[in-house]
């Protein structure tokens, strides 16, 4: 028998626990000439905002030691164009919608996020409180708690789909953030975001690139991304969805293991545009090998007694 | 249709200390055009993380042909790779230089005959070439693409062999007034030249830019242009060079 | 000419600025029978408390992607022992000798600061605020600001020699960490330390090391390194030691260039015990290349406008 | 005295479809006792970042022989490495086996013949071994151990060759009362049954542990024994079985 890989995220119902992660997948169309969509847990969308946004100046990447610095910059087509050119591709497969959303102040967080939930085709909404690269009076949405209360909370009021808070690591405790953000009523929470990071020409001696810094994502910073998951996990009762440098199934393993009820991956897609549905095979062939029968089985079964045994 | 495959490398040859030939076999055949380009990847380890881009060389069914020079890591290590052993493949990928007409102007700086060489010989006898390099032992290919060509003209900087000087000034001196499409490869030293030379002419020229995903999904690789912000990747590499604001 | 490579940090002048990093390099007499300790700008000696020390149960290491976590626990063989079986060794070289030190709460540190402070043979003392391995009372030293405040000041009270305040990269803003350090008297900071991380083993489901958690070290958090490093610079006027992933001399100039005084190499002597010689060679080889005189005059040369030029 | 060098690979061979013997050329010759070890870490990439240990199987001069097990990532890329290819070396590291006086006893388990093979041929005609697989195609260089050994058992799980059953059961049948030092090196449940058998006799086992120095300096390696955490790489990897804690 074909083990269950079914999974909640409030009230979204995915048929297993593998998304693609914000800014990596683009507008879903880019992958599906190399996989089928429908095997997909969901799809979240790159950033969007109400207006098109034109990012940063180039270069925007660099290969760092087993991972990447982007500076994108949220670069995007703006919430009409989405909707009028990309969603009604996206609508033709069997798999979820997440759109991944930010503003430049909190009014405009409320308006596109007002607009997302009454979108049809839109099955859930994940806010951006992160946006490293961008300058703004809310740019410590993300950092400082209060700010991140009254931020999901009104948000919260405007979304009645399902509500998923994505948090960046650049943060003492975590935990604690997502402690707010389940007390201000989102559905879940997603983490890690990428960190901030930077890397020096040094014969040019300026940024590789066309920024000065950038965000740190990729296999480098996957052990921050499981132990921030694992004390998210612990400290919520809210679905959390685990993303970090997740390049196979046994890498997406260890965040179910902690606790999470689904992952989402990012930049493996560009070096493997099959990563998602092969680490899909990949945990359902460990659950039957392992003799498991519902994913919901292993979600969260972390041995916390210190591990003395070697071999 | 881009594929995502393992290839088998079926042959990695040095042309000269840091310019080499690779050969990989792909399970099917392609299809691909000149100017497009594909991106391969080391297997197995994490590090170097991204694939590498690299312009179709030659093509026949299933074999592909890459000539590129090392760089850095990702060069080197490709480099040091041996027959049999296997590397990743994403290709073909991005858009190709429009089908000239008639006879056509090509003009390419070092490395960059990797671009074009594909389309010499794909329209065999109508190609004039302008191939720029330092040394004269950096001219690689040069009997076949004598042969596919209609007419060949070389520069090394010092006059070892052919014009002494750059081959924008070749150019300038040769076919500045012929009206025909230009396609060109090469340094951005060499494009920007061209573009003096060239002004509102038509002139399809293959840019470069680092790259992630390679499919248009990152907005990683874009450039600048008139029009905006373009990604390399898929509305390139080949653009026209008025479009480029360099 | 061969270029002028000293440096100063506080009233400490090193010959160049490559030091080993804290519990990467013993207790310097490991490292001597590849390389000759003269050579090198500095040696940190591993975290040390007043009474030896146990640390966590095995095991303690094991590999990420270009990095590693470790969970040593700050084992050490205490004052009494360090002073009278390994300083003698040491001070038969000509370089400076910096000793990382920490307590189980502030009394502690003050105590063994105040010590170590009037031990002859020891140059310069590097307080290790982050302990991400310890559980005591005074554990979010690192983090809080009013607590590192306190800490350094009482700290700085009784030490009259050069005092260097370690900081952790787990906070949101590390430069904010860095002013209150400077603030309070300290003559350099450094950082970073090893970023909180985790690893599970998807088939016993426990964590892969003795304890739940460990630090991540290496090449791997090396862009988050020099970004921390670059926002620290230009918030202090203190001199700055720029630690994290740093293999070669090419990445220890980038710490330069962002304004570091001087680097700390860790992880790196693991894989290369010649890694901190052949970094000074290389920074050397790099300056003449240059025709840079003196490296002071790279140090914090970084060009902040954005680099929007590609090659 | 350890060294770190850059040591060439002269062969390396696979033995079965998992075990491989690996000999590397140093710029020099070393000295090295039975029991010691080495790092061997591939060079050029930082994915693997750490180098891995491995029993130094076989010596002479400036060649140097490993025999290892293909266990995850690095061991699957070193047996993809090819002759003449370079790998950073540092060793010999840690203590040896203690050198026995008269006769001595040998209990290998699997890939443990390793750390063993060394000292039974530094010796010839001294061990009494005692080799237990789990198949037969497992044993290697057997007739070369019964050349350097006084005498030799084996045992394999299903009794396909020698005793059929593990190799402690063998030991205590055949070795339970010879009033010699017993040398060990197998996997950790072969070294509990051991313990359970030998008692409070000299046995010298040596043990592993994931490493980063090498030298003593990360305290990385540690394990649990009666005098407190000892260091694998050098207050072993050989130890006294009576001190370990299992
Ligand atoms: C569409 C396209 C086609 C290309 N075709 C060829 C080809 O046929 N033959 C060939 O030799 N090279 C080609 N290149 C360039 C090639 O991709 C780079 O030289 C290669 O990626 C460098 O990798 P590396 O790891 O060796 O260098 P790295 O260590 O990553 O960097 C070394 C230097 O190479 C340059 N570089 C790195 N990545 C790129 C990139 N994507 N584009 C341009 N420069 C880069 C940078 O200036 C950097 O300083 C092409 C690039 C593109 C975008
Ligand atoms: C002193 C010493 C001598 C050794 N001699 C030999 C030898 O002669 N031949 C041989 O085949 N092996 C030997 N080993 C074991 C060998 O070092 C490991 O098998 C190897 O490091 C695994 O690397 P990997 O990258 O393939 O595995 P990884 O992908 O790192 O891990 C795979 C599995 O291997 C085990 N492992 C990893 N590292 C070690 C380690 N350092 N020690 C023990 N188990 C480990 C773990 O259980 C892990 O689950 C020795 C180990 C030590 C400490
Ligand atoms: C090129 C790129 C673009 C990204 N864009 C976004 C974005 O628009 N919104 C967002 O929340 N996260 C964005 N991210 C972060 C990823 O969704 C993910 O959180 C991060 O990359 C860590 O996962 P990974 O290591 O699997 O890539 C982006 C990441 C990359 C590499
Ligand atoms: C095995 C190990 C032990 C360490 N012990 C200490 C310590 O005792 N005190 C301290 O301040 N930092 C300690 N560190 C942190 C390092 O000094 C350094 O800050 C960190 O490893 C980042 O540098 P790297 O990437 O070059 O290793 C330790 C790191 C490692 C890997
Ligand atoms: S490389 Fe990703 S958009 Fe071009
Ligand atoms: S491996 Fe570092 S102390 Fe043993």
């Amino acid at each position: 028998m074909k083990p269950s890989l079914k999974v909640k995220i409030g009230s979204l119902e995915l048929k297993n626990p593998v998304l693609t992660a914000s800014g990596t997948f683009g507008y879903g169309l880019e992958y599906s000439q190399f996989i089928d969509l429908n095997l997909l847990g969901g799809i979240i969308i790159k950033g969007l905002s109400l207006k098109p946004k034109k990012g940063n100046p180039p270069p925007r990447i660099y290969e760092t030691p087993c991972g990447m610095l982007n500076s994108i910059g949220l670069q995007n087509i703006g919430y009409e164009a989405f909707v009028k050119e990309k969603l009604p591709f996206l609508r033709k497969f069997n798999t979820k919608i997440v759109v991944n959303f930010f503003g430049e102040n909190l009014d405009e967080y409320i308006e596109i996020a007002n607009k997302l939930s009454k979108t049809d085709g839109v099955d859930a909404l994940e806010m951006n409180i992160s946006c490293p690269n961008k300058e703004t009076k809310w740019r410590k949405m993300g950092t400082e708690p209060e700010l991140l209360r009254k931020a999901v909370k009104e948000v919260r009021a405007v979304v009645n789909k399902t509500l998923i808070v994505k948090l960046t690591p650049q943060v003492t405790d975590i935990a604690y953030m997502a402690k707010i953000v389940e007390d201000e009523g989102a559905d879940a929470v997603s983490l890690i975001n990428t960190f901030p990071a930077m890397v020096v020409d040094i014969k040019t001696r300026s940024s590789v690139l066309g920024t000065l810094t950038g965000g740190l994502s990729g296999p480098a910073i996957r052990p921050i991304a499981v132990r921030a998951t694992w004390e998210v996990c612990k400290a919520v009762k809210i679905p959390v969805i685990g993303i970090g440098g997740i390049v196979d199934y046994s890498d997406a393993l260890q965040f179910l293991i902690v606790g999470a009820k689904a992952v989402a991956v990012g930049t493996a897609n560009f070096i493997n545009p099959y990563a998602t549905v092969e680490i899909i095979e990949g945990i359902e062939r460990f659950l039957i090998e392992e003799g498991i029968n519902n994913i919901n089985d292993i979600i969260g079964s972390i041995n916390e007694k210190a591990n003395n045994a070697y071999n | 249709m881009n594929k995502f495959t393992l290839s088998t490398i079926v042959e990695n040859k040095a042309l000269s200390s840091d310019v080499y030939l690779i050969t990989v076999k792909l399970p099917f055949r392609i299809d691909a055009k000149p100017g497009q380009f594909c991106i391969l990847r080391v297997n197995g380890r994490l590090d170097p993380l991204l694939g590498r881009p690299f312009s179709i060389f030659d093509l026949e069914g299933e074999t592909v042909k890459f000539l590129y020079r090392i760089k850095g890591k990702g060069t080197k290590i490709l480099s040091e790779m041996k027959e049999n052993e296997k590397i990743s493949f994403i290709g073909p990928l991005g858009k190709w230089y429009p089908y000239p007409e008639g006879n056509f102007l090509v003009v390419a700086g070092g490395i960059g005959i990797a671009s074009v060489y594909y389309l010499i010989k794909k329209f065999p006898e109508r190609a004039i070439v302008f191939y720029g390099v330092r040394l004269k032992n950096e001219i690689f290919f040069f009997e076949e693409i004598k042969k596919f060509a209609k007419e060949i003209y070389v520069s090394t900087e010092e006059g070892e062999f052919g014009y002494k000087g750059v081959i924008t000034e070749l150019f300038q001196n040769k076919a500045k007034n012929l009206d025909l499409p230009i396609y060109a490869c090469g340094p951005m030293l060499m494009i920007k030249e061209l573009k003096k030379i060239v002004n509102d002419r038509k002139c399809y020229v293959a840019v470069e830019e680092r790259m992630a995903c390679g499919v248009g999904a990152c907005l990683g690789c874009v450039i600048n242009t008139v029009n905006g912000l373009k990604r390399v990747c898929t509305d390139g590499a080949v653009f026209e060079l008025r479009e480029l604001i360099l």
